[in-house]
């Protein structure tokens, strides 16, 4: 079977859902209240069954959710952005769609203090639990380090 | 059944009568390549101060500090904390006159934790610089002042007019 | 020569009787003696078997071992040894203080007391009873009583999981190893150790048991806990199991006596197996002592190659390859053994 | 009768011989057999991601060593790919086929620990030295190279920090020439023995569907007969030019796991081979100005790493600081599933499925 070309995929997809803004890269950028349709059609109607990366950013007025998306065996992949509120960053989770989202998720939890909603497992990953503060936040402030 | 279990056995038997790879250490050293980071050596009279190691390390493990003396920097300080080191080898890549370079002792542990930084510049070695700065500078301003002299004596009407 | 440890005892005895010493206290005194001395034998050979272990482990592994401490890192065991000597004993909160304590110095009781009965020459033995293999069986595994206690009493999971290994694991290859033993018991009709070497003289074993002895090996090897058996200690799994709490002395301890195990082990199957202290192709100028030992020291070398060459079986595996292989296998051993010798009793007669 | 039993927990790690590192897993056993386990990483957490905030482009690649520091190599690869992408800027032949030879080489040193980390683990310590034998000659070859054996740092932005030096392709041969008579060493030793084999056949057998599912990748994916390597399935720097295999397991249990990094150590062999015939002359180091600057924007980039796909998100704000660097780690994603693949499993086979995914803590906890 041969896969439909990227580009395609992408201007169907930009088509069919209202919201989404495409970059000159090729970078999709997807309103939060779609998002988990969106992905869902994304790895059942379009084959992109393989959720590389999940990560966030923030640019301090919002975060920003990053997935990169890819096919098994295939080139294809899809980078995906979704913007979220930073005074209430509560995303829905992809562990449902994509199993390997447990613990990138769980990582941004902790680095960066998004809420994934529906998560199974929702629990510090890499910092101690008694942990205060997202470190990957901008405004995060730490004291120590050497001398 | 058993054919893997003898095999290793033979694998082990034969190696048990091969020669051997251990190298004696403090006897025997092997040979390390000239690319080998090992402690770091910092060459005084080459430095010209102009902060590139410092910019280009990740860790921030040099500390540079200089003196102006006749407009011309001396070092008065080149301290490596080597403790934070990470041996990437960027301040050597970074420095234009090769005054930072890595050797090859990679015998680094110390005994007691202040002797791991490294104090590459001596006072003496600050004092002499300044010494020969301002001997240079001296000189020069004699060399100029006996020019001056020179031209004033060869050309006196010049001087005179200038003023 | 030959003779040499014999001619001390004899003379020694003389000596004492010369003294004008009644019988029975000559004997006491020599019973000490050459207790004394087997002890002073396993102690060394513990220590030069460590050394050993090391030596054949890096040379297996391409490697050249000890050679610092001492001329070719001879005394390396005994400075470790000193090394632990000389550290603290360190007693985890919590644990059954007694027992904890008890355990290293119970553990070197089994195998100095079964060495009494170990014939290491002609005429070579502390104390010749006639129900020495029985009493090697009895007294040997009384360790597995020792090991599980320290390692209840360290008051640590691992230190449990591996004292409940130890019982497991002995409970289930004591019995293939007994039975591996029954059939060299039936060719010979007795239980005494020289009785046994005598009745090698002609024919090892080894050869008209060789199923007997394979079984005995792999028994052998479990029964001293080391690889591919040595699920108890299990160092990837369980840390050091039983022995995980253990500090300085008493870690020494239990690590010496696994090397008198060892001996302990080779000691047996030499005796039983390897014909004992019999010279092979009639190499008699050697003294009878020098072949035990050197048969010793092969099937410890056996033992080493072993370890360094395989990985460790998993602990239902374990339990699955003793019951359902070894058990089967040694019982038709008997079984094959004791029609043998029907029919060659009834050829013959 | 019946006897009454309890549950209990064991605390395996962070400080255990066989978690490679300091990893822990919090373990409800029943007897031998585990019921539950968590997975507790985070105990080699230094916070690169935030420290490359701080630093400046090619600051941040000493840093990427100290993840994977068993392939340090493929780490500074998989970060300056996706700087190179953000920047748009041109790789010379040279230093890609340079990337190639050191980066195939970190991937036979790093699966030449696993491999003898591997048999350490099941309980056979000799096939831990012979792996680590002949890993000293890739160490040493990096040494000539690099000026450090572990920790490389040894590519640059738009290239690699050196060319190669004088008897660095002899030495190389002659390790390759060596290197299957080694693989026959191990095979002999580690593979090819029964108990070995009744260890790790039919242990945690992963399907297929599942190992896609749980985003794993590299040889754990592979193993469970799953196509995928990017170095095929999306070729990069110059691996279309190069004929090699995709090594897959049939069964995706540890065996296969196990076996298919020393299928995999062959073909990157051959890549190293191919790689040396095909090296052309030419500049080690494309068109990079001084100050790296990177215009607006982001990237994301991946590469195969030795343990999985290694991806890099660099987000650039335009100065010559990163504004935000993620590193997708393939250990730490492919540790997701390892709660479920030891449930029902005994205290011995967690160490035996948690070597066959073989961990670097340095790159789980970043």
């Amino acid at each position: 079977m041969t896969r439909q070309p990227l580009a395609d995929v992408i201007g169907e997809l930009a088509s069919k859902y209202p919201g989404i803004e495409v970059s000159e890269q090729g970078y999709l950028t997807v309103p939060l209240e779609t998002l988990v349709e969106f992905m869902r059609d994304l790895k059942e109607n379009y084959g992109f069954n393989f959720l590389t990366n999940v990560t966030a950013v923030d640019y301090l007025e919002y975060f920003e959710m990053v997935y990169d998306v890819s096919v098994v065996g295939e080139p294809d992949m899809i980078h995906i952005k979704c913007r979220v509120d930073r005074h209430h960053p509560v995303v829905p989770s992809m562990v449902p769609i994509w199993g390997g989202a447990i613990w990138q998720e769980r990582e941004v939890y902790d680095l960066l203090g998004i809420t994934f909603q529906d998560h199974p497992d929702l629990r510090r990953i890499l910092l101690d639990d008694n942990w205060e503060g997202h470190p990957l936040r901008k405004d995060y402030r730490y004291e120590g380090g050497r001398e | 059944m058993a054919k893997g279990l003898i095999k290793g056995l033979g694998i082990t038997l034969n190696r048990f009568f091969k020669p051997k790879v251990t190298v004696q250490y403090p006897e025997e050293r092997l040979p390390l390549p000239d690319r080998f980071y090992g402690r770091p050596e910092f060459y005084y009279d080459k430095c010209i101060a102009c902060n590139m190691c410092v910019n280009a390390c990740p860790n921030r493990v040099i500390k540079l500090e200089t003196e102006t003396v006749d407009k011309k920097k001396v070092v008065t300080k080149y301290d490596f904390d080597q403790q934070y080191c990470l041996f990437c080898g960027l301040c050597q890549e970074a420095c234009p006159k090769d005054a930072i370079k890595f050797s090859k002792d990679f015998e680094l542990t110390r005994y007691h934790r202040p002797d791991i930084k490294i104090e590459f510049v001596k006072p003496e070695m600050v004092e002499r610089k300044k010494a020969e700065i301002k001997k240079a500078a001296a000189e020069k301003a004699a060399a100029e002042a006996a020019k001056a002299r020179e031209q004033e004596e060869q050309n006196p009407a010049a001087g005179k007019e200038g003023s | 020569m030959e003779n040499l440890f014999v001619n001390m005892a004899s003379g020694m005895r003389s000596l004492l009787a010369s003294a004008g010493l009644p019988d029975t206290a000559t004997d006491f005194i020599l019973m000490f003696l050459k207790l004394g001395a087997i002890l002073v034998y396993i102690l060394i050979s513990a220590l030069w078997l460590v050394y050993m272990e090391r030596k054949v482990s890096a040379y297996m592994q391409c490697r050249i071992g000890p050679n610092r401490v001492g001329p070719l890192g001879l005394l390396q065991t005994t400075a470790d040894i000193g090394k632990l000597i000389s550290k603290e004993i360190i007693i985890p909160r919590c644990a059954d203080k007694k027992l904890f304590l008890l355990g290293p110095i119970l553990i070197f009781m089994p195998p100095l007391a079964v060495f009494a009965v170990a014939p290491f020459g002609k005429d070579m033995v502390a104390i010749d009873m006639n129900i020495g293999v029985y009493y090697f069986l009895a007294v040997a595994s009384l360790s597995t009583v020792i090991v599980w206690m320290s390692g209840w009493a360290s008051n640590n999971k691992y230190s449990l999981i591996g004292g409940m290994r130890v019982v497991a694991q002995m409970v289930s290859y004591e019995m293939p190893l007994i039975l591996s033993i029954v059939g060299v018991i039936i060719l010979t009709g007795t239980l005494n150790m020289s009785e046994i070497i005598r009745a090698q003289e002609n024919v090892w074993f080894i050869f008209l048991q060789p199923l007997g002895f394979l079984i005995y090996l792999i028994a052998g090897v479990a029964e001293t806990n080391r690889a591919p058996f040595d699920l108890v200690e299990g160092e990837s799994e369980i840390i050091c199991g039983p022995f995980t709490e253990y500090s300085g002395m008493g870690f020494a301890m239990f690590f010496l006596a696994e090397y008198a195990n060892v001996v302990l082990v080779s000691v047996m199957a030499t005796t039983l197996f390897l014909g004992g202290w019999h010279a092979p192709f009639g190499l008699t100028f050697i003294p009878s002592w020098i072949w035990f030992l050197l048969k010793v020291y092969v099937m410890i070398f056996l033992f080493m190659w072993f370890r360094w060459t395989y990985p460790r079986v998993r602990v239902d595996q374990l339990m699955e390859f003793g019951w359902k292989v070894l058990v089967p296998l040694s019982i038709a051993n008997i079984f094959v053994t004791g029609i043998g010798k029907y029919l060659y009793q009834t050829i013959r007669w | 009768m019946t006897i009454k039993t309890e549950e209990f927990l064991l605390n395996l790690g962070p400080q255990h011989p066989s978690t490679h590192g300091v990893f822990r897993i919090v373990l409800t056993l029943d007897g031998e057999t585990v019921v539950k386990a968590v997975p507790v990483p985070g105990y080699l957490h230094r916070g690169i991601e935030k420290i490359a905030e701080s630093r400046t482009y090619t600051q941040v690649i000493p840093y990427t060593d100290r993840l994977d520091y068993l392939a340090g190599m493929l780490m500074n690869w998989g970060y300056v790919i996706a700087v190179e992408k953000l920047m748009g800027v041109e790789v010379p032949e040279r230093a890609e086929y340079i990337r190639v030879i050191v980066g195939e080489l970190a991937r036979i040193a790093s699966h030449l620990v696993a491999t003898g980390a591997y048999a350490a683990d099941i309980g056979g310590l000799t096939g831990f030295i012979y792996t680590f034998r002949d890993r000293e000659e890739i160490m040493d070859l990096f040494e000539m190279i690099s000026g450090a054996r572990l920790t490389p740092s040894y590519m640059r932005i738009g290239g690699v920090a050196y060319d190669i030096p004088e008897g660095f392709i002899e030495k190389c041969r002659k390790f390759l020439d060596d290197f299957p008579k080694a693989i026959e060493e191990y095979n002999g030793l580690i593979t090819g023995n029964e108990i070995f084999q009744a260890r790790t056949k039919n242990v945690a057998i992963l399907p297929a569907e599942k190992a896609i599912d749980m985003s794993l990748s590299g040889p754990v994916l592979r193993a469970s007969g799953v196509n995928y390597d990017l170095r095929k399935a999306r070729p990069y720097s110059v691996y279309d030019r190069f004929e090699f295999e995709v090594p897959m397991g049939a069964k995706g249990d540890c065996f296969d796991r196990y076996y298919v990094r020393i299928l995999e150590m062959e073909q990157s062999a051959k890549i190293i081979r191919q790689a040396l015939d095909q090296l052309p002359e030419g500049p080690i180091k494309g068109k990079v100005p001084k100050v790296i600057k990177p215009p607006r924007g982001e990237a994301y980039a991946e590469i195969e790493s030795s343990k999985g796909i290694m991806g890099t998100y660099v987000v650039s704000d335009g100065s010559t600081q990163p504004y935000r660097v993620h590193f997708r780690r393939p250990s730490f994603v492919n540790l997701g599933y390892l709660d479920e693949m030891l449930k029902g499993w005994k205290i011995a086979d967690v160490i035996a499925i948690l070597g066959s995914i073989d961990i670097v803590l340095g790159e789980v906890d970043a």
